[in-house]
């Protein structure tokens, strides 16, 4: 049985949604991020998707340069939060509004 | 067997993405996250990138989600709260993802490559191969990865720890 | 091979697998309490069977049959899953581990090893990148025990379970680090073929293992990571007693709390396994001609058993002797020693290895 | 193997490198009580090698591709190193005496300015969308722990916050455009894909959609409605110094970004889109801008009106040697006179930053002359009064929307030059006709930040005054670009 990179595309596209989605509608700022997070999964099939399309690795490359890049940024994104967390002792991101937007 | 175990998988992928969303306590979203990853792992393994499949598992899983777990037990993040939210997110936030979406899967769908079946077993993205193209073609970018990291790992530092006591 | 056989053939090397991972678990309780007990001047289980042999069996039973308390405000379904998430991770790294040699048996070839198939060509194939397969599900054992702490809604068993997630992750760096400089060596990520990479030996009795190829260094450090990732002595802080009551299972009781105790125990058989295959050169050893054929079969499957009855040992030696690090003192000792000392050693390693090739 | 050539087209981001790693090191090893000061001079050091490395580089023999064809060191990458390292040696030297004034005088302040620059200095030379990524990351992180560096204040952390989530999720778009353009030409590299696409006869619709990705992501990087939301808030809780920075050098590096991307590998024409974004960021920055009472947040909007103008030069893309050229110009002027503005505000902020009101400048001229005077230049630049550099700029790009035809385009963009210079005014007006308030201090102008104010106000001059040399150098770029 074989199927169709399609498919996969398909679900990495249902996938980034829905962290686009999560990203607008959560309140918890973790969860926010999380949502970040679920996008670059989503990307990343993308990327595996095509690499096994095209028969090259390059897509291969790019997910494992992406990972780094999401570690990097959870280890500051987490850090940020703490900090905001010390400053304001909430985690909502409504309630985070010291400045006007 | 594989039309099975892509289904299987994907279900999993997609009800762990919806529950991240439907779920109101952090720690249950990190933990339909992890249901995600861990399947995407298993999808790429049916799409042959082994490597990438390992990887995802060790950084992803066994890093990333380990850290938001830890902070969100550092904090104690409980229930969501229900507050009313930006509103301008909700206005043009929301319709244009669905639009953007509907765009997206009908171009997938049309113009989207379709041509090309995989088949089971069809590894061909081992850790040397992977490798082999990191220190050659993709030197100075994995070089380059080090600078990112150095910075991150000094910003953690910086912004997490206690004040001098100066 | 057909599929059917393969599938007969995974089935039964999964059951005595299991079968000897659980038996050799509950038996380390039992040599650990008797050579503790031989090391603080007590006799240690003799009640149960001779020399308290049966001890674990009534161990277990006792867990079996004891009420199966839920604290009231825990998280339930976390709760419940933590201690499963545990003891599933601990036992199923196993399966990449290469124990011996290809059998031969009622006409079928088979590698001793789950995960192994025999290709082709009647060579034992091994995945890819077993190594970082095992990496992976051990990484992934820390979730185990973070979100018991988590969700049993205890401090004591939060603070446990916090220091048990920052040690984990800490060490993890530099257990990972210590096998590089083996990889480095052996170029490959195979289980298998790094330990086809030590079968030799120099002078017809040195064994060509990485331990005595330079890599003395890494062995030391990863043994220190591996007692810090499976929190024991003298890294037992997750659970230290004297404070924290019982750390992170504190809630837990009955087969709950027995699933923690044997992932524990099964965490430190696969650690053992890891070391054996790395730097002791698996289940290699003098050939033995002067057996019998049917013992000699069995040959390299003791040698490994040997090496991970010795690493046992060397861990419940160890817990008889030395006192607690204090929570400072293991990060530091993690990252400001043992890190960098992984480092420079594979930077050492990659030298040599670059200045042979 | 890479040769000793390829190791030259990096030279200006090893020397960074390296000095950012020496900071730390130092960092560390100094006393917890001893002032940064000097670990900040010798940053800013760094930052002048690395100018000197980059003019070195600027010779014609080590133009061309480097590793492998990940990176291309040409003028027009050699111009944006410059705009970039300026940029940086200016924020460390206002950033000299501003730290121990916050109470935040950390090494690791200077090693993230130095190590950021590293990445930004890249996305201009970067060739291969996997470097770009990572250079753009690069920067992009380190703006982020810098604007969350006064950890004390909350506003600084809110910033820091709002920065990081709407940059990751910028991240993300960014990234999936670039997996659907890998999808449609099976290449992540800026020329291969260029001559794919060039090659199809017609361009698939995924290409749209990718290169549509790719804009959206870079368009909230810098800051061009719809995406500007994060801008105003961001820089008014973000440390003064840290706002100079990143409003300029890693917005002319992602525009660096947008020209090689739009310019160079995309046939799909974006033209209606980035009309759009155009319009709409003009429009929304200056009225925004109009409404404000505080000095950081109404830069901010200003900053967003002048990404608008930026893209006036993107929407001229069919005259494309002109558009590119202009676009250039717009950037190192932006830079300039930005950089100049927020380096008068860190200089009138104080302690705690509690100085940002328009009110607080009232009287400014009979207090501070000097600084007053500074300030009104580069008010006055911003607005794109002749003598200035953001004249030029203006001009440029104007004049090559009319020859696109773009008059519909250049009408709203004059409207709104009109109604921006209103919000300058008013605070130049407030500055030499309003009563000083007494009780507000002026703290004396060190040395540090007049060699800052100075290197702006040279700049801006200079681009105002004697504009030809860089204009015959923007020029001589888009053939330098162009070549395969």
């Amino acid at each position: 049985m074989t199927i169709p990179i399609s498919w996969y595309l398909l679900l990495s596209a249902f996938l980034f949604a829905c962290g686009v989605m999560g990203f607008l509608i959560k309140r918890n700022i973790i969860t926010i991020f999380m949502s970040i997070e679920l996008m670059l999964n989503g990307v990343n099939l993308s990327f595996i998707a095509f690499a096994t399309r095209f028969g090259t690795l390059d897509g291969h490359i790019f997910v494992f340069f992406v990972m780094v890049v999401a570690a990097a940024e959870a280890a500051v994104g987490l850090a940020i939060i703490i900090s905001v967390y010390r400053t304001r002792e909430t985690l909502n991101v409504d309630r985070v509004n010291l400045l006007k937007l | 067997m594989h039309i099975f175990l892509f289904l299987l998988f994907g279900l999993l992928c997609a009800g762990g993405a919806i529950n991240l969303l439907i779920q109101r306590k952090p720690i249950n979203s990190a933990l339909s996250l992890i249901v995600v990853m861990g399947s995407l792992a298993l999808i790429y393994l049916l799409l042959g990138a082994e490597f990438v499949a390992v990887v995802q598992v060790i950084i992803y899983a066994g890093a990333i989600m380990v850290l938001f777990i830890f902070v969100i037990m550092l904090l104690n993040a409980g229930e969501e709260e229900h507050t009313k939210g930006s509103k301008v997110a909700k206005i043009i936030g929301i319709p244009g993802l669905i639009t953007g979406f509907i765009i997206g899967v009908s171009v997938l769908l049309q113009h989207g490559p379709q041509e090309k079946r995989i088949h089971i077993g069809e590894l061909y993205g081992s850790a040397s191969d992977v490798g082999m193209m990191l220190f050659t073609k993709y030197l100075l970018a994995f070089e380059l990865t080090s600078v990112l990291v150095l910075i991150a790992i000094m910003g953690a530092v910086v912004l997490a720890r206690r004040s001098h006591s100066s | 091979m057909s599929v059917l056989t393969f599938l007969i053939v995974a089935v039964i090397k999964i059951a005595i697998t299991l079968g000897v991972l659980l038996t050799v678990v509950a038996y380390t309780v039992w040599l650990e309490r008797k050579v503790v007990g031989h090391m603080q001047n007590r006799w240690g289980p003799s009640r149960v069977g001779p020399f308290g042999l049966l001890q674990p069996l009534a161990d277990g039973i006792k867990f079996l049959l004891k009420e199966d308390l839920t604290p009231p405000y825990v998280e339930k379904h976390i709760y419940l899953i933590a201690p499963v998430i545990a003891l599933v991770m601990a036992l199923t790294s196993i399966a990449l581990i290469p124990i011996g040699p290809v059998v031969h048996l009622f006409g079928i070839s088979t590698p001793i090893q789950i995960t192994g198939v025999v290709g082709a060509t009647g060579q034992p194939g091994d995945i890819d990148a077993g190594l970082l397969i095992v990496l992976g599900i051990t990484s992934l054992g820390v979730y185990g025990i973070a979100l018991a702490g988590w969700s049993s809604n205890s401090k004591y068993s939060l603070l446990g379970s916090l220091r048990a997630s920052a040690q984990m992750i800490s060490y993890e760096v530099s257990l990972g680090l210590s096998l590089v400089g083996v990889l480095l060596m052996s170029s490959t990520l195979s289980l298998r073929g790094i330990v086809d990479a030590q079968l030799g030996t120099w002078f017809g009795f040195i064994p060509q293992w990485f331990l005595f190829r330079g890599q003395f260094i890494a062995f030391f450090i990863y043994l220190m990571a591996a007692f810090a990732e499976t929190n024991r002595v003298p890294f037992d802080l997750p659970e230290a007693e004297t404070e924290l009551v019982a750390g992170y299972h504190t809630e837990y009781s009955a087969m709950k709390f027995a699933m923690f105790f044997m992932a524990e125990y099964a965490n430190m058989v696969t650690v053992a396994c890891i070391a054996s295959v790395m730097f002791l050169g698996g289940w290699s050893g003098p050939p033995m001609p002067f057996l019998p054929a049917a013992v000699q079969a069995f040959l390299p499957l003791i040698w490994f058993l040997l090496r991970v009855f010795f690493f046992l040992f060397l861990y419940i030696w160890i817990r008889g002797t030395l006192p607690r690090f204090r929570y400072d003192q293991l990060m530091a000792f993690g990252w400001k020693f043992l890190f960098p000392l992984a480092l420079a050693n594979v930077i050492v390693t990659a030298f040599f290895v670059a200045i042979r090739a | 193997m890479p040769t000793a050539t390829d190791y030259i087209r990096i030279l200006p981001e090893i020397v960074l490198s390296v000095w950012g790693m020496a900071i730390m090191f130092v960092e560390s090893l100094l006393p917890e009580d001893r002032s940064r000061k000097d670990l900040g001079i010798f940053a800013a050091f760094g930052a002048v090698a690395a100018i000197a490395a980059t003019v070195y580089q600027a010779q014609p023999q080590f133009a061309g591709f480097g590793f492998n064809h990940v990176l291309r060191v040409d003028h027009f990458s050699i111009f944006f190193h410059l705009v970039v390292l300026l940029v940086t040696l200016a924020t460390i030297l206002m950033s000299l005496d501003y730290l121990p004034l916050q109470k935040i005088d950390f090494g690791e302040y200077y090693a993230l300015v130095i190590l950021g620059a590293v990445g930004m200095c890249l996305m201009s030379s970067a060739v291969e969308l996997v470097l770009i990524f990572i250079a753009l990351e690069i920067s992009s992180i380190a703006s982020y722990i810098l604007s969350g560096f006064r950890r004390s204040a909350a506003v600084s952390t809110e910033s820091a916050l709002k920065y990081f989530l709407l940059g990751s999720f910028a991240t993300g778009f960014f990234l999936y455009g670039i997996a659907l353009l890998y999808g449609a030409t099976g290449s992540t590299n800026i020329f291969d894909i260029a001559l794919i696409l060039g090659k199809a006869n017609h361009v698939e619709a995924l290409a749209y959609l990718a290169v549509a990705l790719i804009f959206t992501g870079l368009a909230f990087k810098v800051a061009c409605a719809p995406f500007q939301i994060w801008t105003p808030d961001v820089y008014e809780g973000a440390p003064s110094p840290v706002v100079a920075l990143m409003s300029t050098a890693p917005k002319a590096a992602t525009f660096a970004v947008l020209i090689r991307i739009v310019f160079e590998a995309a046939s799909p024409n974006l033209f209606w889109v980035i009309w759009v974004a155009a319009a709409l960021s003009m429009s929304v920055g200056n009225v925004g801008a109009l409404l404000q009472s505080n000095v950081k947040r109404m830069l901010a909007y200003s900053s967003i009106a002048h990404a608008g103008y930026l893209m006036v030069a993107f929407a001229s893309a069919s005259n494309r040697d002109l558009a590119i050229s202009s676009a250039m110009f717009y950037s190192a002027a932006y830079a300039a006179m930005n950089l100049g503005a927020f380096a008068v505000v860190t200089q009138m902020a104080g302690s705690g930053e509690g100085y940002l009101q328009m009110d607080d400048y009232s009287g400014l001229g009979k207090r501070s002359p000097v600084l007053a005077a500074v300030f009104t230049f580069f008010l006055l630049s911003l607005i794109g009064i002749p003598i200035t550099g953001g004249f030029f700029a203006k001009f440029y790009i104007f004049s090559t929307a009319l020859r696109t035809r773009l008059i519909w385009l250049t009408l709203i963009g004059l409207v709104n030059s009109g109604v921006g210079s209103y919000y300058y005014l008013r605070l130049i007006v407030r500055m030499y006709m309003y009563e000083p308030r007494a009780e507000i201090p002026v703290p004396p102008v060190r040395l540090g930040m007049g060699l800052a104010i100075a290197i702006s106000l040279i700049a801006t001059l200079w681009l105002g005054v004697l504009p030809n040399a860089v204009l015959h150098y923007t020029q001589g770029m888009p053939s330098a670009i162009a070549v395969r």
